[in-house]
């Protein structure tokens, strides 16, 4: 992996931010589409899970202060691959998807988000970054924590979960 | 805040977004396609009232009702000319279209050719699953000739339509290719496209779930073109005569002034018309 | 805590259920065994805007005799959830006869249209009893429970089980047939719904059929070999229906790029001797009338079935109406006489398309039939429709004898003239569409012109299109004037009402255009009431017999629009109670 | 050998000849002279199929009142060689009166309708004399025969002769009046025919002006600020016109690819707030009846002008036919209320286009102006047409009060709901052809679908038209019903019967749709013979009438085709004699 | 005669055309792709019974009447389509689509396109006069820019359409360009186009001399094209892309099979059809 530099109190908490506050929009627009498609279930799964992102873009913004952010255009951020470590694979919902699924999806967010932000925190010249970083990392593995005893209880479905014998609607 | 977030955009990616929820399929590629262009309006710092999302018909289509800017959801195929005839007549507008394979290539294939000619400032987005998702999968311009399916059984026979290089014979100002998966990439595409005068096209891959499911496997087939997009058209030509179809970017930038006859500049009153009939 | 009810000859049900749930697939096996029970039936579905997974209804009505319309009332409504299901409420008449089975217990509650309705309630957790079977599925539970309510012999349902499932292979089979079992064990706890009797005697004969399959088939019948088309809600199945039946038979399909494209290949290939289809729905058919206005002019026979939906524009495609007849009947630029025609059941989808192929043939002209979504999408089991022996039979040129010469557009006194098919030696010519002479050169003369109007009229007008002109039924001195799919409910009220005073007959008009202005005047000779129903805003089957002919003064007019269809008791009402004015 | 003969009000003559001969542009300087002598004219012009260079003929009629219709017979025949001649035989009804002048010696003799006709003849051997002249041509020696013997000041001509020809310097003009100078000598050597009067009075406030001319300028007056258009005859001189015109002031006209591509961009434009046209004939409207049922559906106002010729198909491009009624008013899909008008004289072109952009704009609805080939490029002196203050009034939205939505198809008495301009803030909307609820969003409900055909339907129905929906004249229990273009004729033979026992009254029907049921019903009361008069081959009108009035039992109907214009003879006949049946 | 003469085509040029006299102004190039035409056909030794023309509306689209072959004189535009359902439904006929520049690149673009991808065996000449002959002189796809016109007045501003690179985008199988005033020239190329399975595209620059006087010096723009036809297709594209309009020849080849689903070959009655339905 490429190493990641950001040397910025600023510049670290734009991502930071950006991080959850996609994180969050992505989980409240899922749970909007689960809705949609009457899977009440993961519907407020997802609720669930974008109520704790935004809650974490307030701490971040708690912890920002005063501290000047910039703005930085969505495609310009440090991520790895162009989209936030965080943002989920959307491709990967599906309208019968279990929470199991949303759970896995969510998980590898996640892991994504916490060595994203371990890996600022081990190459950044910056230390009040640096403290941050590990911070917000150690926290991110809190969670991969607590989804994963979450997942024990919604163990992986069988083959053919998603299995829908009728036929889609004819529209337009 | 402070005094530099004052820079960040008047509005922020979901003040586009309207409060009718999508019939799309979860994990539909237009998803993504409507955050890239939520953002890309955000980072454009446009004012959701001055803007206006013009489409056809197909699930890709829906996307103005999904917006909060001004939006037309015309008949199928039609969209190029709606948007046209806005963007003649309104100038002062940005004027997004957003269609689909069937909607821009198959029934409405004539108007792309001719807006590519035309060069009026539109920015066409075609989000491409070589399917026809709405009507429910058969194959549209964009398909593999052996997909099989219920309207033509072991595929349609029929080699596949090329867009960027058809946009690029046609005339078309900017030709870029972006992917759903790529959200931010392909937000970044779009402001420059919006950008760039005249008529840009930028073909969308994106998945359809549903009738494509073989597609998931696109993300791996993705792949930055490094081009450079002012190439002189006989080389961009070539290059996308022979592209793989997956290489996203932008792959050709033209110079051509955009098509802008002035409108509300009057030089005559109508009495004045009137004299030229009288005795 | 069933409760014995009388024995009936018709049932209806509603299987409701949302996000994959299996329902129209459940539906669809319902039906299935039914019609292996002997019964026939009637399937329609609706669902909400969701491309896929969003809650969505299979209505069925099964009947010991043919059902020709969607019912009054509901007897039985069994959804596996209830999410949404407000959708359906408009669609679904329920009475306190009505028994309502759903899941009380699940995440959303049973809506107020159902708990403050006056229903019978009665309560199955399909979720849990499903994961108690392996492979257990609610809609396979649902089955059983019906099954066991409305009197299906469980060995028709295992059948069409079996039949269903065969390629997903025995295990499948095994999990549907015991959900089917637990749901048949569970019906005794609930209300009892009227049961319909076993039938007897003959269920050979019978087909199981779409509409838009039925009209697929019927052009088949007729002789078309060649379709173009492009796919459009409700119109599609019958392309993809045919495209495979037709490469079969030795004909083809072509997806066009376009209706513009689809109109004109099919004229290109009937022009070559071939007879050929499009077949389309309302926007689709706008797009088209540049060049069925060509057919007309040049003579090509060609058929354009369009399947109606809900208008103006895009409107509501996934809904019936009959809104698109003013269209058909006018839409081409100039004077041009071509046909129309209208299906009045499912099963004659199956008749009319056929015929439709002959006229085209026989008149070398456009026909346009008129079927639409209620007809198009819905499933039936049907008596066999025989085969009639309409069969494309186009006047073709042969070679002129030496120092004759051919003339394509030659006045005859039946207005048609023998048609060359190319590779025919000696006949060369060129179609046109621009006016011209009997041998096609164009001409912008008055003679030429009167004389060529005159002829494409009189073909159309001097044809002898028997008694197909239309179906009649009923008898009494009240007439109801009706076409297509209204034709369905309006036959069920005069069923129900013949031998009471209000005894009535019907008259369907299979053929609109040309006007049968004699026939019809014959028909309605003596009527003291004239009753015309249609589904539309406008009125416009009114306002095209007005045109035609003389209506009675005190003629009623039942108008109304789509999405809902027009039932029975309607129409009955509207027979006892006269129209409201 | 002149003889002397009456003077007279109406003068019709036709100079024909072939191959460049320059019988159109002498026509037109003709009717140019006329102009300025102060009569009134009509010019129309009839050609052979060839592309150019064919065999053509200027038909004018010359009065000291305004002319309204085609003659029913001519006066004086000039023509400068007889080359296929015959082809106007149709179109030049001649009697013992007409005086023929032609080149006896010239190749080709004269035709046979000529020589074997009952009319009187003179001989000029153009040729000659134009070749004995410097720059003569033979088609300025004609000008200066008819001018002489009509009664043309010599002036006029002159003058016009200077207009058109001062681009080609004074030698071109030179030669022209020595042309018509050699011309009138000899116009004393021919038989004679009636003199025009030299008219007394005013000829200011008098215009020169086609009818396509006229209605480009109506929809400027209008309020027309974009066109989108495809070429197509006999509309393309509507935007030949107004593409200068509207950038004059500050408009603009864009060609588009097709008709689809120009209603779709007319529509475009018009939502983005600019009053929006296009035009085209019987195929580019066919091709446009999709989008302009989006129009109705999405409640963007657009003006359509269908300049109408022969049909079916391609037909007769060159020629009139009001035989794309049908079409107006029916070929949308599904049920959607639009406005047809139709001007009703060259004049009218101006008023009708104008009034059609304020109802479309008003109501919020596509509104087909149906002009046909004989308004549309026939030239005409006119008095000047007032200027009515018909202004696009678009009722538009402004930005909600906090907390309130802005709704887009909201419910209101009138059916209109304020459009809001894009641009507006608060107030973005989706325009949508899918039925909708009132705030736009798809609904495919039976409630939002009702309200909302109701509202579409209120818009039309329940608007004011005012007195403008008919033109009406004339007195007497007759009454002659008609449209169009055949209003002329009628005009002029309720004229010629005014104050004689056959005193008849017109209705010339402006408002086509909505059918103005009331007023028509109003207008035809106390009618003993009411008689139908268009020019169609089924009878369009005839059926549209008896769809939506009743009328009387005995209606007479005169309904023939084109391409020969109705003549008010015909009309007179008809009155006096009845129609034959 | 002599043995050798035996050889000659059974029918000559003459043979091929009608005793309907055209409408055109004479100098029109259509009277001489008329004639390469029926000497194409003539060597072709194709019997008139079994060649059809096909036509949308134009002056040039009125070649069929003027033909002694089969022929359709069908609505503007449309030609393209009509000539594919011929073909599909009779693969044993020849069949000829002849169109102008308006009635194939602008209102009929889309069919063009099409046909090009589905290759279908037509023969595609569309006689170019960059104008709207036959209504009087509008600018057509192919006008200059800045051609006068009274529809455009001081010209489209609208930049040319290039039908050869847009036919190889869309997938023609053979790409010519001809001149009308080289009658026996393009001859040939009609003889190869026809021969050549699948789509064949050939534009004829044909000068409208009533409308564009100004092309009589198209005799001396003109000149041979000395490419391997069979070049590799992103070179093609190059090479088509920037070329003058005026380089005549046979400029590409390609080798997909043409498209002809069987027909007339039935493996199952219509009683196998129904026994479906059956219970
Ligand atoms: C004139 C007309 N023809 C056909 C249709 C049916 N139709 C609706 S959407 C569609 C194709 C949609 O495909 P695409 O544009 O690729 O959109 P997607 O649904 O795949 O996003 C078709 C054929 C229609 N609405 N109107
Ligand atoms: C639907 C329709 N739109 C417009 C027209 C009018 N029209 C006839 S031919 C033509 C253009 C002809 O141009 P082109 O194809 O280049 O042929 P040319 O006359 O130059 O040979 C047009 C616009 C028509 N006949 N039908
Ligand atoms: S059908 Fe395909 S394109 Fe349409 S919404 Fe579903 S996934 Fe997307
Ligand atoms: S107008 Fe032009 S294209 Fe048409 S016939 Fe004359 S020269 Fe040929
Ligand atoms: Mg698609
Ligand atoms: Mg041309």
């Amino acid at each position: 992996m490429s190493t990641l530099d950001i040397n910025n109190i600023g510049e670290f908490l734009a991502h930071a931010h950006a991080l959850e506050a996609e994180a969050a929009s992505q989980y409240a627009d899922l749970a909007e589409q689960m809705e949609v498609h009457n899977n009440t279930e993961v519907a407020e799964l997802f609720h669930k899970l974008a109520e704790i992102e935004g809650k974490h873009i307030g701490k971040i913004d708690d912890k920002a202060g005063d501290t000047p952010i910039p703005h930085i255009p969505p495609w310009e951020y440090k991520w790895e691959g162009g989209q936030s470590p965080e943002a989920v694979v959307d491709m990967d919902a599906h309208y019968m998807m279990t929470p199991h699924h949303a759970l896995r999806m969510s998980l590898k967010a996640e892991e994504r988000a916490a060595d994203f932000f371990q890996r600022i925190a081990d190459n950044t010249t910056d230390e009040e970054v640096r403290s941050l970083s590990a911070e917000m990392a150690e926290e991110e593995r809190d969670h991969i924590k607590w989804l994963n005893e979450w997942l024990k209880k919604y163990p992986e479905p069988e083959n053919g979960w998603d299995e829908d014998m009728d036929p889609p609607m004819l529209q337009e | 805040m402070t005094a530099e977030t004052a820079l960040a955009p008047k509005h922020s990616p979901r003040d586009y977004k309207s409060d009718i929820k999508p019939v799309w399929c979860p994990g539909c590629g237009d998803y993504s396609v409507l955050g890239s262009i939520t953002k890309a309006f955000s980072e454009l710092n446009l004012d959701p009232e001055n803007v206006a999302v013009i489409s056809g018909i197909g699930c890709s289509s829906r996307i103005p009702a999904y917006t909060d800017c001004y939006g037309f959801h015309g008949v199928h195929g039609r969209s190029l000319p709606l948007a046209a005839g806005l963007k003649v007549a309104r100038p002062d507008m940005t004027v997004l279209v957003a269609s689909g394979d069937g909607d821009g290539f198959s029934i409405g294939g004539n108007h792309f050719m001719h807006a590519c000619r035309r060069n009026v400032d539109l920015t066409y987005v075609v989000m491409d699953n070589r399917v026809y998702g709405m009507t429910k999968g058969q194959a549209s311009p964009t398909t593999e000739p052996d997909w099989d399916n219920a309207l033509t059984p072991g595929g349609s026979g029929i080699s596949p339509f090329r867009p960027l290089v058809i946009a690029l014979a046609a005339g078309a100002n900017f030709i870029a290719r972006g992917f759903s998966g790529d959200q931010n990439g392909t937000a970044k595409l779009l402001k420059e496209a919006i950008e760039h005068p005249g008529f840009s096209f930028v073909q969308i891959l994106s998945p359809c779930v549903t009738f494509r499911p073989d597609q998931k496997t696109w993300k791996d087939d993705v792949h930055d073109a490094a081009v450079d997009p002012t190439d002189e058209i006989g080389r961009a030509a070539r290059r996308l005569m022979t592209d793989d179809g997956f290489n996203t970017g932008v792959l050709y930038k033209g110079e051509r002034e955009a098509f802008q006859p002035p409108i509300g500049e009057a030089t005559a009153t109508v009495a004045d018309l009137e004299g030229k009939f009288a005795l | 805590m069933n409760q014995p009810t009388d024995n009936t000859t018709s049932i209806s049900l509603v299987l409701a259920g949302s996000g994959g749930s299996g329902v129209i697939t459940a539906g669809n096996m319902l039906l299935a065994a039914a019609a292996k029970a002997g019964w026939y039936g009637l399937m329609t579905r609706s669902a909400g805007p969701q491309i896929r997974g969003g809650e969505a209804a299979a209505l069925l009505r099964l009947s010991s005799e043919p059902v020709s319309a969607q019912p009054d009332r509901y007897d039985l409504i069994i959804a596996l959830d209830w999410l949404n299901f407000e959708r359906f409420a408009d669609e679904i008449p329920l009475d306190k006869d009505t028994v309502i089975i759903g899941d009380a217990s699940a995440a959303k509650k049973t809506p107020a249209f159902v708990t403050e309705g006056p229903a019978r309630r009665g309560d199955i957790d399909f979720k849990s009893m499903s994961k108690a079977i392996p492979g257990g599925r609610p809609n396979m539970i649902a089955l059983g429970t019906i099954g066991a309510l409305i009197g299906l012999p469980e060995d028709a349902l295992d059948a069409a089980l079996s039949d269903a499932l065969a390629k997903r292979g025995e295990d499948a089979i095994a999990a549907s047939r015991a959900g089917a079992e637990a749901g048949r064990a569970i019906a005794a706890e609930m209300p009892a719904t009227p049961k319909l009797p076993t039938p007897e005697g003959e269920k050979a004969g019978r087909w199981l059929i779409s509409g838009n399959e039925a009209a697929g088939l019927g052009a088949i019948r007729g002789g078309v070999r060649f379709v173009a088309a492009y796919p459009i809600t409700p119109a599609t199945e019958i392309l993809e229906w045919m495209s495979p039946a037709l490469t079969k038979v030795g004909g083809v399909l072509v997806q066009a790029e376009d209706e513009l494209a689809s109109i004109n290949m099919a004229i290109g290939g009937s022009y070559g001797g071939v007879p050929a289809l499009t077949a389309t729905s309302g926007p689709g058919l706008a797009l088209m009338t540049e060049a069925i206005g060509l057919a007309v002019a040049s003579e090509v026979p060609v058929v354009i079935v369009d399947v109606m939906r809900g208008g103006p524009s895009t409107g509501i495609p996934t809904k019936s109406e009959q809104s698109d007849l003013n269209m058909a009947l006018y839409a081409l630029p100039g004077d041009a006489p071509h046909i129309v025609v209208a299906p009045n059941s499912i099963r004659d989808c199956v008749f009319t398309t056929q015929w439709s192929v002959h006229l085209a043939e026989a008149m070398q002209t456009p026909a346009i039939v008129l079927s639409d979504q209620a007809l198009g999408q819905a499933k039936s089991v049907i008596a066999a429709p025989a085969d009639i022996a309409f069969f494309a039979q186009r006047e073709t040129a042969t070679t002129p004898a030496e120092g004759e010469e051919y003339q394509r557009y030659a006045v005859t006194a039946s207005g048609v003239s023998p048609m060359a098919v190319p590779g025919t030696p000696g006949c060369a010519y060129t179609a046109d569409g621009l006016e011209h002479n009997p041998r096609g050169t164009p001409s912008g003369g008055a003679k030429d012109h009167h004389i060529q109007l005159d002829k494409r009229q009189r073909k159309t007008d001097d044809f002898d299109y028997g008694q197909h002109w239309a179906d009649q039924a009923g008898e009494g001195d009240t007439v109801v004037l009706t076409w297509g799919s209204c034709t369905g409910p309006v036959l069920e009220a005069l069923d129900n009402l013949a031998g009471t005073e209000q005894s009535a007959r019907m008259v369907s008009m299979r053929l609109l255009m040309p006007a049968p202005k004699e026939q019809l005047a014959n028909a309605l000779e003596g009527a003291k009431r004239v009753i015309v129903v249609e589904q539309t805003h406008s009125g416009q089957f009114m306002g095209y017999l007005r045109a035609n002919i003389d209506l009675p003064k005190n003629v009623e007019h039942h108008c109304t629009p789509g999405p809902l269809p027009i039932r029975p008791g309607d129409i009955e009402t509207l027979i006892k109670e006269g129209t409201p004015s």
